[in-house]
């Protein structure tokens, strides 16, 4: 036909709207670039955005919609594990394609998704480590402090492990798991307050979503300081620091792959493209355009789709799939991100920040290069013997 | 007691009518129709490309709106004819929905992210064994008792206290909606063994059968028309026998029930569980066609959303709540596509429209503009 | 002004040794890996001249940028070089000097055991504060002269604590002894973690025995300010629901309005207080301190207006059908949180607090009450009294009872009941707006804010019981308490259960809330 | 001072009021009678603005109100005592009272005479109107009506539940209300005895028309009792 | 037996026995012991003692105010009682007291000599045989006069025989019997909220009728009839009388002397007369509070 068809599956509404809308402007605004270039194999995209509203049963059949009945060729979606998770089962039996753009907790690997978010090993694990050496205030207790749900379970099992393999004793970690939406944090500050009596404490916050907020607002009102109690924070990003006062929080963490902070050729080059689409399209907080580590991962994903479908020369989910092993983009990030040849995952830079004044956050640490995924945690028991690539044949439809 | 007067004047007493109108006959066989025969034929039948062919998609919306109708329906006895307002009719939903996910683990198996015995979320808790609440999760035979029984045997507890307190309007409605929210929380946590947030997903087979198949997801359609056609027969039958008329009393003037003899508590609780129990196997119908469970379905939100759809629809009529939960589902999955960004502006105005405009809801409309033919 | 101050102390104190900052010391603090830096910095620092001084001062004040191995210190527009002082013209592509949590704390602790012979006694207290816990004991000496030094006895007595927890590492057993003995008396956090790492590495009996009495003294005297603190923090939730109801409390409690919408008239007051906070930032940005009292009329009436403009447009041909206001009130909730994500965006928007709402007051050791708290607790209680003598003691509340009782009977009374229930709703809305600007001080600002708060705002009013504004307040405040005193004990989500088991049973014995009426009257 | 003419009213499709006419003078009292679900309260609710009328005019003091609101009648003048009592449950006596004034300027104080007329109103000014007796209930009614000393009166069944004693007293106000000369009193009244004493004119109604009317003096030479049996 | 229960027993054997030896014999149940040791039937009330409703020293008070003070009250099978008194003293809550709807604060309240109805709920008493008509007209207006009176007939009120009840002929003949009583055979199919209130009176009778009790309490029952129709009711009520026993409540004098034979007098929450009519309405303290002058 004349057009292809590529779905966006974000939420526009409901809680998870705050961080989501965002990537399906990204989207947007990809297509939008790749078109004035003259479209994939000389088609133009044509973007079929639907709203799956938070709604984890509705993002399923959101997915059914776009594949069975808007036949798009490949769907860029999804923040949450949970939703992703609700996805899966539907884009393996369509035999889909699913561009997944967050920081997850790895423990999957499925043939039809490409991760270009980060695997615990390119961020969880280095930011504990940064917390644990001298520079970054030598912590001996450690803070567990997540939304209840897969990612920050996941994630903060994988991290106990870790700290234990490294010396600390249970005492010394004390996990904690808030609702999402959760929006009063007196208790828990206080409770990490009383806890860091105990010697030198980092908290390592999973918190996803809307409760950052009041928690983070708790945190600079009750006077925990980021040189007494660090937290540094999976999930927080230049978008979500939006809604807070970050003076109290100066020189708290976030670890991530990619800061809108970093000085590079092609991030001056993205953030220019977003200012002037946010701009353009009259987005909301265009004022202060904004650039974030899943937008990133979005803009990176979408590009290497369309190398790969013009290396495959077809939009074939099997043959993009084969086609995607290897491929490079010139991240803004600064580094030469590469698709893994096998795992579906990307090779990313790994940056530890800290919180300035303005929202924005100091690079303090760095991978001297790009790392590659480690979606099975060795931290996990059994995961030692999976291959490190889809396993053909896990969906149902084929076998039986 | 009689009077002196020897004479009785002939009274023409309102004879009890039939269940169904001819019409009404008429149009449920041919609804028995279209869900047994019609659909599985532009399904399975008609190719694919074909001006008549039914999506898998299309088979999977109208399913799943055919279970929220049964909820609609269930809400429509305990709401419109009982005048009770429940907001917590989600956890019922959820329950079924629950046991026959539980079931849906178990029958993964192996072929799970982990390949463990264990479903994949108690993994990744660290479990070791099968907690106690999954005893009987295995057996489809229990699950089918349990799916009725669960929502059931809550609905009973709850009900039994609160209606004994004779707690009533609104107080009944809010802890209802208190428990439907204790019910999420409790379900949110990932320690209470339901799978936390995730719930339950990525099922693969039922009874040893493979659910991704055409022709399982056709079976799976059938039952749950079936059951909604059987249970909306069975909702006519209740409401027209003097046990609904009781419910409408009791609606209308409780103290005035109880000065006639009747115990209110029997009757309330008796539609109560009634209700319950048809959201439950709702819920149980669900979970196998969307893919997923998890504890959203109890958020207050989605109770309340239960009540509009048999509001949209027209209360205390019985095909009005289904006609409300096809209206507003339907609309919600084609403005989500079509207008993304402004589908809420158009289902919001569909609700405060209906409300200042049909009072009695859409079915209210047809009626009156079928009495304004008939003049 | 602090500035040089503290460039006259310096040079008082260290006037006999002076040593030149030399360009290695310059570059050593500036550029390199964090540790390096900090060695650097606490060498220099310990004979610090004037020039080290103003150096260490605009390092902490991310006033210096670097470029290769070039520093510069900028003021203003102009540059300088920190060793020789002459100004030099600064490079476009300099960078700025980055400092980690771990570097800015060597900085102020620097800066703080300076501060310690300041003239001011605020300026010392806050340097006694800065240092904390900081047991290096290169500072030893310098503490022991402050200590010396000073005259105000609670500045003298916390010094002496300082100076024993540095003591407690000393390699002289009496020392240990005598340090211990006296950071039992001790009501600061910081003294525990001290004492906990002493006892961890702590090889002597007797010490050990002499650390476990002081850290359970310690323990004893911290107890008493986790416990304040929890009712604090019940009252505080308990201010807010309090604030979130008494709207509710009229618009549903009086006018019978099952407000499904009141959440959202919550946001549009927070969305308010947003938009005087962006037109102060614009225009006024000297008096941005105060843009909150602007705002808490605004918000109040923004959503006034608006809940002026449902009654009018929806609401008013609803009554007597509280059900069906329900579904309606839940359709304009969907469009109004849809709007907002038009207007502004589904982002939150950022609503800082004003400074004198930020931090707080340090009570105890361990306790310390934040501003913005303090200020909602008595901004609530105002809400509260002003409802309750709106509602009991003038002609408009009698009229809005009145009316929301029996409104054909009130009109054949002469009052004009459209108008009232329309004052009635927008009095309603408009708390439910001052409820929407005081959340803005503590949690989110988004197009879900007010979904948060539906539930808890209906449970407290009908556990109140409906219509009883006393009632209201008793929920709002015990639901509070319970919910934080179980928070503390179980972890939130169980707390948060066990409160809504626990209104489920409630409103078993009171069917008809705390505050039930009672008799014939309650059946009308 | 209200001269109503043609009144037509339905309630959905069936016709209560039949081109009902009627006038009623100052210091007059006016005695509607008719049997149950003739209309007579449909015709006092339609006067009081309760329910709009289709068709016909009523005129008060030279303006048309058909029109108005019932609050724009209620201060025009015009009182009303409903059937069935509709005391506000949830406010107290005072209160009841206070909302009877709602119209006249902030601060105006309740009659003190009221308290003379309904000596109970005085002992239990702070219970709540709902917890009253069936009998208090409807002498706050009326004291409420007349707490603006309306020129108007409208009067519906008002000694429904009262015990005889008060009825009298509430005869007598009604006789002197009118005596006084600048009242006019429209009173609907099952209680024959009672009606016939009080009236200077009266009225009979059969399902929604008048089917007599004539002065007080001559009901009973008229045979209005035997017209409101069967 | 609970102890409170055996207690209660004694206590009213020894109160009988001082009515006898006062020689007030004809008010139980003809001098026999009867009390004890008989077996009674469930559901039947027991009349022996020649009383079917029994109250003795109820109190109730509402905040602080004694609506109803030691108020002792019997009354005989098929006897038509009328009960007056001024407004406020405390009628309407003595039936709220009998029927369950209100607890008093102490007394006992028996039905029968069997029955203590404190120890039952609304439901259960109405199932004894205890109907009432309320001051305010109550009636279900959302069903039709027809539904309305089906509801009220005398069945088993079980769920379960609700759920399959047809009416059959014998009961459709009652049914339309007491229409034509209660002049709505005109209005079968409407809807009971769409009544004139004077309407709604009468289907509430009817709906008493239909429960077929054996004690009928009525409050104001002709308040809003015309005179006509106020003596159409009295003559019902006498044809009742004798069969079932009733409690009338009422202000309308002349209706009270067409069906009375004794009446009592309330006033602050106990008796104040008994008598006939015309015994009490010479009486001056009924004059003062109740009648005037
Ligand atoms: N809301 C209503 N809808 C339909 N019909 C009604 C309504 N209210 C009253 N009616 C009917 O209108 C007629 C007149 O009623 P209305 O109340 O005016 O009678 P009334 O003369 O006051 O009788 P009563 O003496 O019993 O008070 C009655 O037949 C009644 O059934
Ligand atoms: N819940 C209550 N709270 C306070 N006072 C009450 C309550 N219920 C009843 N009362 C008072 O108790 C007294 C008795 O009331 P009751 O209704 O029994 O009187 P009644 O004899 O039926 O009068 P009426 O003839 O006017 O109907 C009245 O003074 C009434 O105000
Ligand atoms: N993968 C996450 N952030 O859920
Ligand atoms: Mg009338
Ligand atoms: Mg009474």
């Amino acid at each position: 036909a004349d057009t292809i068809k590529v779905g966006v599956l974000h939420s526009l509404s409901g809680t998870m709207a705050i961080s989501e809308t965002t990537l399906k402007d990204t989207v947007l605004m990809a297509i939008e670039e790749i078109n004035a270039k003259g479209g994939v194999m000389g088609k133009k995209l044509e973007p079929v955005v639907v709203d799956p509203a938070s709604n984890w049963p509705l993002f399923a059949e959101k997915t059914k919609q776009l594949l069975g009945q808007d036949k798009v060729a490949v769907i860029f979606g999804c923040w949450t594990s949970v939703s992703r998770k609700s996805v899966l089962p539907v884009v393996e039996e369509m035999n889909g394609l699913l561009f997944y753009p967050v920081q997850y907790e790895g423990e999957e690997l499925s043939k039809n998704v490409f991760y270009t978010g980060a695997a615990p090993n390119q961020q969880a694990i280095p930011a504990v480590d940064y917390l644990m050496s001298k520079a970054g205030g030598g912590a001996k207790r450690w803070v567990l402090l997540g939304t209840d749900y897969v990612y920050p379970r996941t994630t903060n099992k994988i991290l106990r492990a870790y700290l234990k393999s490294k010396g600390v004793a249970d005492k010394d970690i004390d996990e904690k798991y808030t609702p999402f939406g959760h929006s009063d944090y007196q208790t828990i500050v206080a409770d990490v307050k009383k806890f860091s009596q105990g010697g030198k404490t980092a908290v390592v916050s999973t918190i996803n979503g809307d409760s950052n907020v009041p928690f983070y607002k708790e945190l600079g009102n009750a006077g925990l300081k980021a040189k007494d109690v660090p937290v540094v924070a999976f999930s927080v990003g230049e978008e979500e620091l939006r809604g807070v006062d970050t003076k109290p929080l100066v020189g708290h963490l976030a670890a991530w792959n990619y800061f809108m902070s970093i000085k590079s050729p092609a991030n001056t080059e993205f953030i220019k493209k977003w200012s002037a689409y946010a701009k353009a399209k009259k987005l909301p907080g265009s004022d202060k355009p904004l650039t974030n580590d899943p937008m990133e991962a979005t803009y990176i994903g979408i590009n290497m789709w369309k190398q790969a479908v013009e290396k495959a020369k077809s939009t074939d989910t099997d043959k993009v799939i084969a086609a995607m092993a290897g491929q490079t983009f010139n991240a803004p990030s600064g580094i030469v991100s590469k698709m893994d040849e096998k795992n579906h995952h990307l090779h990313k830079s790994v940056f530890i920040g800290e919180i300035k004044a303005d929202g924005q956050f100091n690079v303090v640490w760095k991978t001297p290069g790009p790392v590659k995924a480690k979606p099975w945690s060795p931290y996990i028991e059994g995961n030692d013997k999976k291959p490190d690539e889809p396993v053909k044949g896990t969906s149902v439809a084929t076998t039986k | 007691m009689t009077t002196n007067a020897p004479m009785i004047p002939a009274v023409l007493l309102p004879a009890k009518g039939p269940l169904l109108t001819r019409a009404g006959w008429s149009t449920f066989m041919m609804a028995l129709i279209a869900v047994c025969a019609v659909a599985p034929m532009l399904n399975l039948w008609v190719p694919e490309g074909s001006l008549f062919h039914m999506s898998t998609y299309a088979v999977a919306l109208l399913g799943k709106i055919m279970c929220y109708a049964i909820c609609a329906l269930a809400m429509d006895l305990i709401w419109g004819y009982t005048g009770i307002l429940s907001l917590g009719h989600g956890v019922f939903f959820a329950l079924g929905g629950y046991v026959m996910g539980m079931y849906l683990m178990r029958q993964i198996g192996h072929d799970g992210n982990y390949k463990s015995d264990l479903p994949d979320f108690m993994v990744f808790l660290d479990w070791k064994t099968l907690p106690w609440h999954w005893t009987f999760s295995d057996s489809f035979i229990a699950t089918l008792f349990l799916i009725v029984l669960v929502p059931g045997v809550v609905a009973f507890v709850f009900g039994y206290f609160a209606f004994r307190s004779r707690i009533k309007g609104v107080y009944f409605s809010i802890i209802t909606q208190a428990m439907t929210f204790a019910a999420m929380l409790l379900f949110f946590r990932n320690e209470t063994g339901f799978g936390g947030n995730n719930g339950f997903t990525d099922f693969k087979r039922i009874l040893n059968i493979p659910l991704a198949t055409p022709s399982m997801r056709m079976t799976l359609f059938v039952i749950t028309g079936l059951t909604l056609l059987g249970f909306f027969l069975f909702a006519k039958w209740l409401v027209s026998s003097k046990f609904g008329r009781v419910l409408q009393a009791i609606r209308d003037a409780e103290t005035r029930v109880m000065f006639s003899g009747y115990n209110p508590l029997g009757y309330k609780l008796t539609i109560w569980v009634i209700s319950a129990v048809m959201c439950g196997v709702a819920g149980a119908l669900y979970v196998p066609q969307v893919g997923i469970i998890n504890p959203g379905e109890m958020s207050p939100a989605s109770s309340i959303e239960i009540a509009i759809w048999a509001a949209v629809g027209g209360r205390a009529s019985l095909i009005g709540p289904i006609v409300g939960a096809f209206i507003v589902n339907g609309a919600k999955s084609w403005l989500t596509v079509a207008y993304p960004e402004f589908w809420l502006y158009f289902l919001g105005a569909l609700f405060i429209g209906v409300t200042l405009f049909l009072p009695d809801g859409v079915v209210g409309l047809v009626k009156k503009f079928r009495k304004g033919s008939e003049k | 002004m602090l500035f040089r101050h503290l460039l006259l102390i310096a040079t008082l104190f260290i006037a006999s040794r002076a040593y030149a900052l030399s360009p290695e010391e310059v570059k050593g603090m500036a550029i390199g890996e964090t540790e390096a830096r900090v060695e650097v910095l606490n060498k220099a620092a310990a004979n610090a001249d004037e020039k080290t001084m103003a150096f260490i001062q605009a390092l902490s004040d991310d006033a210096v940028k670097t470029r290769g191995d070039k520093v510069y210190v900028v003021k203003g527009d102009k540059a300088f070089d920190p060793v020789t002082g002459a100004e030099t013209p600064l490079p476009a592509d300099a960078e700025d000097v980055i400092n980690p949590n771990l570097m800015r704390s060597e900085l102020d602790n620097a800066l703080a055991a300076l501060k310690l012979f300041s003239k001011d006694e605020k300026v010392r207290r806050d340097a006694i504060k800065t240092l904390g816990s900081d047991n290096d004991e290169a500072r030893l000496p310098l503490i022991e002269k402050a200590y010396a030094a000073e005259t105000v006895p609670q500045l003298k007595s916390q010094l002496e604590l300082m100076r024993a927890a540095i003591l407690l590492g000393s390699s002289d057993k009496a020392k240990r002894l005598e340090a211990a003995a006296q950071l039992s008396a001790s009501k600061n956090p910081t003294t525990k973690t001290v004492l906990l790492e002493r006892l961890a590495t702590e090889t002597d009996a007797d010490v050990k025995v002499a650390l476990q009495a002081a850290l359970s003294k310690v323990d004893a005297s911290l107890a008493w300010g986790d416990k304040l603190g929890a009712i604090f923090s019940g009252i505080s939730l308990g201010s807010i629901l309090l604030l979130v109801a008494l709207g509710l409390a009229i618009t549903y409690g009086l006018m019978g309005v099952i407000n499904m919408a009141h959440g959202e008239l919550m946001m549009i007051g927070a969305y308010a207080t947003y938009v005087v906070q962006g037109l102060f930032q614009k225009y006024l940005p000297a008096a941005f301190d105060w843009y909150l009292l602007a705002a808490v009329p605004v918000a109040f009436m923004a959503s006034a207006l608006m809940g002026a403009v449902l009654e009018r447009s929806v609401i008013r041909f609803l009554y007597g059908r509280p059900l069906e206001t329900l579904l309606a009130t839940w359709g304009i909730s969907l469009m109004l949180q849809q709007l907002v994500r038009s207007i502004f965006g589904a982002q939150n928007v950022g609503v800082e607090n004003p400074v004198w709402m930020s931090g707080g007051v340090q009570v105890l050791g361990n306790l310390s009450l934040p501003y913005n708290r303090l200020v909602i607790i008595a901004f609530a209680a105002a809400v509260l009294l002003g409802v309750a003598w709106l509602i009991s003691r003038t002609r408009l509340g009698l009229f809005v009872r009145g009316v929301t009782q029996n409104r054909p009977i009130a009109s054949c009374m002469g009052v004009n009941t459209a108008r009232i229930d329309t004052y009635a709703f927008a009095l309603g809305s408009g708390i439910a707006g001052l409820a929407g600007c005081a959340l803005s001080q503590v949690g989110n600002v988004g197009p879900d804010l007010g979904q948060g708060y539906i539930v808890d705002s209906f449970m407290v009013v009908v556990l109140g019981g409906v219509g009883q504004l006393a009632g209201t307040v008793y929920a709002a405040l015990g639901l509070g308490i319970l919910n934080k005193f179980l928070e503390g004990w179980t972890g939130a989500v169980l707390a948060k259960i066990a409160v809504l088991v626990f209104i489920i049973i409630f409103i078993q014995k009171r069917p008809q809330g705390i505050f039930a009426m009672k008799g014939r009257s309650a059946e009308a | 001072m209200l001269n109503v003419k043609n009144i037509n009213q339905y309630y959905g499709g069936s016709h209560i009021l039949r081109d009902v006419s009627l006038d009623a003078y100052p210091g007059k009292v006016t005695v509607l009678l008719g049997r149950n679900g003739v209309g007579k309260t449909t015709l006092l609710k339609s006067l009081m603005g309760l329910i709009p009328i289709k068709t016909g005019s009523i005129d008060f003091n030279g303006k048309q109100i058909q029109g108005s609101t019932p609050y724009e009648r209620a201060r025009a003048g015009i009182g009303f005592v409903p059937q069935g009592r509709e005391i506000f449950a949830r406010l107290t006596v005072e209160e009841n009272l206070r909302m009877g004034l709602a119209y006249k300027r902030a601060g105006t104080p309740i009659p003190a005479e009221l308290y003379e007329l309904f000596p109970v109103l005085k002992q239990m000014l702070n219970r709540r109107g709902g917890d009253l007796s069936g009998g208090q209930q409807q002498q706050l009614a009326i004291a409420r009506a007349l707490a603006a000393k309306p020129r108007l009166l409208i009067l519906d069944e008002p000694t429904e539940g009262i015990q005889p004693s008060i009825i009298k007293d509430i005869g007598k106000v009604v006789r002197m209300l009118a005596d006084r000369g600048d009242m006019a009193i429209l009173l609907v009244e099952q209680y024959y005895d009672f009606a016939q004493e009080l009236a200077d004119d009266y009225l009979v109604m059969e399902r929604g028309e008048f089917i007599a009317r004539g002065q007080g003096k001559d009901m009973e030479a008229n045979g209005v009792r035997q017209l409101v049996a069967i | 037996m609970t102890p409170d229960l055996l207690e209660q027993g004694a206590r009213r054997i020894e109160e009988h026995m001082a009515l006898l030896a006062a020689g007030g014999g004809n008010a139980g149940s003809g001098g026999r012991h009867a009390s004890t040791g008989r077996v009674v039937e469930s559901g039947e009330v027991d009349v022996t003692h020649g009383r079917i409703l029994y109250l003795d020293d109820v109190s109730v008070s509402f905040d602080g105010f004694k609506a109803i003070n030691k108020l002792s009250l019997d009354i005989a099978p098929g006897e038509l009682r009328c009960i007056i008194g001024p407004n406020g003293a405390g009628k309407t809550t003595m039936m709220d007291i009998i029927t369950g709807k209100t607890r008093p604060d102490e007394g006992t309240v028996f039905f029968g000599s069997t029955i203590d109805l404190l120890r039952y709920k609304e439901a259960e008493i109405a199932q004894l045989g205890i109907g009432r008509k309320f001051q305010k007209p109550t009636v279900f207006e959302q069903l039709t006069v027809f539904e309305n009176l089906e509801l009220a007939l005398k069945t088993n009120k079980g769920v379960k025989s609700s759920m399959f009840f047809r009416l059959d002929s014998q009961q459709s003949d009652r049914l339309a019997e007491i229409l034509v009583t209660i002049h709505l055979a005109g209005s079968v199919g409407r809807m009971a909220g769409n009544l004139s209130h004077g309407q709604k009176q009468w289907l509430e009778i009817g709906m008493l009728l239909m429960q077929d009790p054996k004690l009928l309490l009525l409050d104001e029952p002709v308040a809003g009839m015309t005179d006509e129709e106020t003596a159409r009711t009295a003559e019902l009520f006498l044809t009742l009388k004798g069969k079932h026993s009733l409690m009338v409540v009422e202000h309308d004098m002349s209706f009270i002397k067409t069906i009375s034979e004794i009446v009592t007098v309330l006033c602050d929450g106990s008796v104040l007369a008994q008598g006939t009519l015309d015994e009490v309405q010479a009486d001056e303290r009924v004059i003062e509070v109740y009648l005037g002058r």
